[in-house]
């Protein structure tokens, strides 16, 4: 990790303790009967989302899925909206009308969270398309898990990608589970980069509760994008340590809580922060700085959203349509 | 004998006893097998039936619904669960293009005795991609039959009859009413496809609903009821093919229809049993048929906002006082 | 200045005026680069404006669609072709789940200037999976637009009023109509999008129709006005959103209306038409709305039976006529 | 060739005969504005859907794409129907409802031409569950082209198919275009064979215009599946000598004379009766004879569908539904 300067370092640490202290926040809401609708929660998966989108700036573009606040938050999604959002108000980023599963800020280029498997990677296709042709120098990037290879949106996707030879990142999130079903269930392969040849394109695999790996391999397909070189696949193994939706297991047989502790071992935050410690790059009071004002930013989002006002009735049939005049427009 | 069951165990119960009759019945879906489907409709199934028939997919819904025509036209009978209707149109080209068709394309050689289940409508703040009620868009296939139901009564009944019809149907669980309890019969039935429910009998006005609205049109019958209207609440059930004729006759009954549907309104399946009603019984209408639907925008997800989307008693029985409004003739 | 020009040149044209005024507007999809498109709609863009803007896509109808939706949220005017209408089944989930709904979900922070193009109709002998009318399907969906041009000079307006539209369009080509010549002026111009053209004037009954089918009903109402009928014709040229106001004035004059589709009746936007004219006009009708549109069955290929299927001249004007049997108010 | 008998090696060449009979007469009564609607024809790939056919029975089911008049002549179909059927015929397999784009046979095992690229093989899926469910020891095979191995819904029946062991054989038959299309400009990849592994089966290439090694390869693939060992991937390299679709290539340059040409000197049907008379399997005469005969069956057949009565009217409405009581339907 010693190529990268102390502050990438420290980054890539605030963007992991900035999302699991906002996954642990919702998880306590949704647990509260605070939230509307479903939520799926991020925790385990940090190291992904920051690893990758420490790579990029505002500039470049991601979209993601059904469990996208961990990669809002890395991509800089504030709290504030992100919190307001979820509770269906209408300061949130998407003035209470998308909620968790289509959270989205294009300020910072995250084209949004998507409640359809798979959806999302052809939508960064036609981003990456539009850098390509402006030549902006930008790239894309797409998040999608294992389950979701298995979706032909995502093989047309990839395929598009390289065959425009387009800017484009595909990064799959292999947490070995789609909702309750293990992996080995639904496809005869263990590795979801093996898919890389057959469209041509490079893919490789990283530790993904190693957020510096992550990063290395987020680095150089960011580079061979820019440099015309076209997309890659990463396929980061990683583990979520709570249920598909909510937080807990409930109960539910479909994985071990020996597979779950001994994931857990691997905390993708408390390790990376031993080796900070450890290489002197910071003390465990800098860590723990970071934790609490990070926490006191995220009471005050939960402040902020609480006091916010629902979005009024008259709101209803507002961005259906681009114009703001419907007039003509079929009620 | 009877015994009140959740709607969702009526239909737990129909797939149970129908695979019990028919060793070709199997079912195949995304968590359906060793977890039971994310809405509980499959619970147990699995564990009784084997893995060999209750099968787990992979997330693919074009080749969940090809597995089911390939089987199918092979002499199987599929049931295959599209989790949430929504994700129909990742599919939609399987449904439309081939399940629907095949039979037609082929001059009648194959038959695609499909079930496809999948789970409909709103109020959960599920947001846009979780929440549709996409009814009249299968109903406008040919091909397809679709169901409905708005009670476990009525679930168990026609879920029994879709697994037993030789042509492809999609069954619409509604997710709101998955705990709804009611008398179910334990011995197999069918409510045959194509015949409509009279839930509630009236003189004054009739009213079309299914699904969730069904009982919200009853009850907003039983609201009126107090205030000495009377109101006959029809439930079509199935939606493709329709009972039109059940409906004509409450129209040339009462002389004034409101149609109520989550979907939104234009090019709803409400539109069709408005042109339907007004060129059937033209003569005796006293007031237009009157549309109480969603208004044209996607799902909102707050539930601020979805309060006001989805049409509700208030809605449905301020529609049936517009229609009395009018004079009669 | 105006020459006569084909439908499919009508078309062209319009791409080729926009994407010279704006660097922003490029096309996308099938064989339409080097080969121009297999109906000869994109003929010559490639040449004329390079590989990076008139762009050969593998055969992937989702990501040809998704590759709009996303760079037309990074600001460009991309035109991506569907070769067939059928085949928007195969991309329904990015039409209908993505592209039309990502504003809305978006709390309007994304703008989705993207313009869908499709070949539709029937009378080729294609079949059930080439020859579909779906247009019910997309005006359901709010958040789309839809347009379907029944001759050339709308077809160059409405095509160039679809790429400067901020929100997603679908042009629906009717394969039928791409040799047919009219008058286009040459200069830039738009059909505005919701505004119905009244094709012909008349005082007996209104008939609605778009795509070929107005152009059917137009040849029907020449037909009848030698027999002393007078026929209002309406195209409405958009289908989403609906010139309703035009068509209710119609129907408040003649108080008479005859809706015509290529699509199934049931279920067809046809409903949609006779539901509202009820609704807006109904103590104006003097007859209930009719509905002539295909039955309820895939399109077949035998030239014997597609005949029969789709609705013709003779079809439209015994409706005209039956609907004028019955004695005025 | 030695491995196989002479009954199969000659019965190959039947098949690819016939084929070519069959395919040059529609060409022909195509070019004479005789039959209606769009016609995909399959000269010069004949040796794919012969070599896979002849490795399959009657049982055994095959799906198939817009391109499909070669795999219902392989796999068994008649001439008199199919051409009945090419010229919307009553008498025709789909009673002139279906024509080229939906030919088929279930009685052969032949479910179905398709004209959405891709949807046969979710469908071949289906039916290799079928034959699994029951222990049958049937296999179904699905045809694809190059251009369909792009789209989701191929992408989503081998994965299946993968995942759940099924007796399927993916049958690519490559031919470098899809439409007016060369694959360089929509895949990243040359071998489409490079996708099997992505999905956990074994894959090998052919060379389509040999029908031995087809035949050979395909036998071992059906061995394969036969003995629960699941799917493959045949990627057969081959060629169309006729345009997309009709006969001319109507002077549009997609592909060159020169291409075309030498792409014929490979004839699937003469090089190989070549090596029948090399190797003393068959004289000329043998060979001449099986044309002959073959040629007299289908001017039988041209015979029958012209004097084949077109449907009635009322045959309109009859099929949509499996109960021919259609009270209740919508009209
Ligand atoms: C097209 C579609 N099918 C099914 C679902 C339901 N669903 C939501 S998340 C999910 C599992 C996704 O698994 P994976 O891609 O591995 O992501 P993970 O949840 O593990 O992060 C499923 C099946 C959906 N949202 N969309
Ligand atoms: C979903 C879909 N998209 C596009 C088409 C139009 N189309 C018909 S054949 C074809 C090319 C297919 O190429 P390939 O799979 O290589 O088969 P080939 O024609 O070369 O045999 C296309 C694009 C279609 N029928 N279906
Ligand atoms: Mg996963
Ligand atoms: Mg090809």
């Amino acid at each position: 990790m010693t190529q990268f300067d102390r502050d990438v370092q420290l980054d890539l640490h605030r963007r992991m303790v900035r999302i699991r202290l906002f996954e642990e926040a919702a998880g306590q809401l949704d647990e509260a009967a605070k939230l509307p609708g479903f939520l799926h929660l991020y925790v385990g998966q940090e190291a992904v989302a920051s690893g990758v989108c420490a790579a990029l700036t505002d500039d470049d573009q991601i979209t993601s899925n059904h469990r996208g606040h961990g990669h809002l938050v890395a991509k800089g999604g504030q709290f504030n909206q992100m919190m307001a959002e979820l509770m269906g108000k209408s300061t949130g980023y998407c003035k209470g009308k998308g909620g968790s599963m289509h959270i989205s800020s294009l300020d910072v280029g995250m084209l949004g969270a998507n409640g359809i498997v798979g959806a999302g990677s052809t939508i960064a296709v036609g981003a990456g398309f539009a850098n390509k042709y402006r030549n902006n120098g930008h790239v894309s990037a797409t998040f999608f898990g294992d389950g979701a290879s298995n979706i032909g949106a995502l093989h047309e996707a990839a395929n598009m990608a390289a065959a425009l030879q387009l800017p484009t990142l595909f990064i799959c999130e292999n947490n070995e589970y789609g909702e309750f079903t293990p992996r080995d269930q639904t496809m005869a392969i263990t590795d979801i980069v093996d898919r890389a040849a057959g469209y041509g394109i490079p893919g490789v695999i990283v530790d993904g509760m190693d957020v510096v790996a992550v990063h290395e391999a987020a680095v150089e397909a960011v580079d061979r994008a820019r440099r015309g070189d076209g997309p890659s696949l990463i396929e980061a193994k990683t583990y979520r340590f709570y249920n598909h939706h909510g937080v807990q297991n409930l109960g539910l047989k479909y994985r071990t809580d020996d597979e779950v502790e001994q994931w857990k071992q691997r905390d993708p935050i408390f390790t990376y922060e031993d080796r900070l410690i450890a290489a002197d790059t910071a003390t465990r009071d800098d860590v723990d700085a970071v934790w609490e004002e990070l926490r006191a930013d995220i009471a005050a989002a939960i402040e902020f959203a609480e006091s916010s006002p629902a979005p009024e009735a008259d709101q209803l049939l507002v961005d259906v349509y681009t114009s703001t005049d419907t007039a003509g427009v079929a009620r | 004998m009877s015994r009140r069951l959740a709607y969702v165990q009526a239909f737990n119960e129909a797939v149970r006893q129908e695979m019990d009759n028919d060793p070709d019945v199997f079912c195949a879906g995304e968590d359906i097998g060793a977890f039971g489907g994310v809405f509980g409709t499959f619970t147990g199934l699995q564990k009784e039936f084997g893995v060999e028939r209750v099968v787990d997919t992979p997330i693919s819904e074009q080749a969940i619904i090809g597995l089911g025509v390939g089987a199918a036209v092979s002499g199987l009978r599929p049931i295959v669960d599209i989790m949430f209707m929504d994700f129909i149109c990742v599919a939609f080209d399987q449904i439309v293009n081939q399940a629907a068709k095949i039979k037609y394309m082929f001059g009648g050689a194959a038959t695609v005795p499909l079930t496809i289940t999948t789970g409909g409508g709103g109020g959960l703040s599920a947001a846009g991609q979780h929440s549709q009620s996409l009814e009249a868009l299968l109903c406008h296939i040919p091909g397809l039959k679709v169901v409905h139901p708005s009670n476990p009564y009525d679930m168990k009944g026609l879920m029994a009859a879709c697994i037993r019809e030789d042509n492809p149907t999609v069954m619409i669980k509604h997710k709101r009413l998955l705990g709804m309890k009611g008398e179910v019969p334990e011995d197999p039935y069918v409510v045959p496809l194509g015949t409509a429910n009279v839930v509630r009998e009236g003189t004054d006005a009739t009213v079309v609903a299914w699904g969730r609205m069904a009982n919200e049109a009853a009850d907003a019958a039983e609201q009126l009821h107090n205030d000495g209207i009377s109101v006959e609440v029809i439930d079509p059930r199935t939606l493709q093919p329709l009972d039109t004729e059940t409906i004509t006759e409450s129209a040339h009954k009462t002389n004034r229809v409101v149609v109520v549907h989550e979907a939104v309104r234009f090019g709803g399946l409400g539109a069709e049993v408005a042109a339907q009603v007004q060129e059937h019984a033209f003569d005796y209408l006293d007031a237009p048929v009157a549309r109480v639907a969603a208004p044209f925008s996607p799902v909102p997800f707050s539930p601020a906002l979805e309060r006001h989307y989805l049409p509700d008693v208030d809605r449905i029985s301020a529609a049936i006082r517009g229609a009395l409004e009018r004079p009669g003739a």
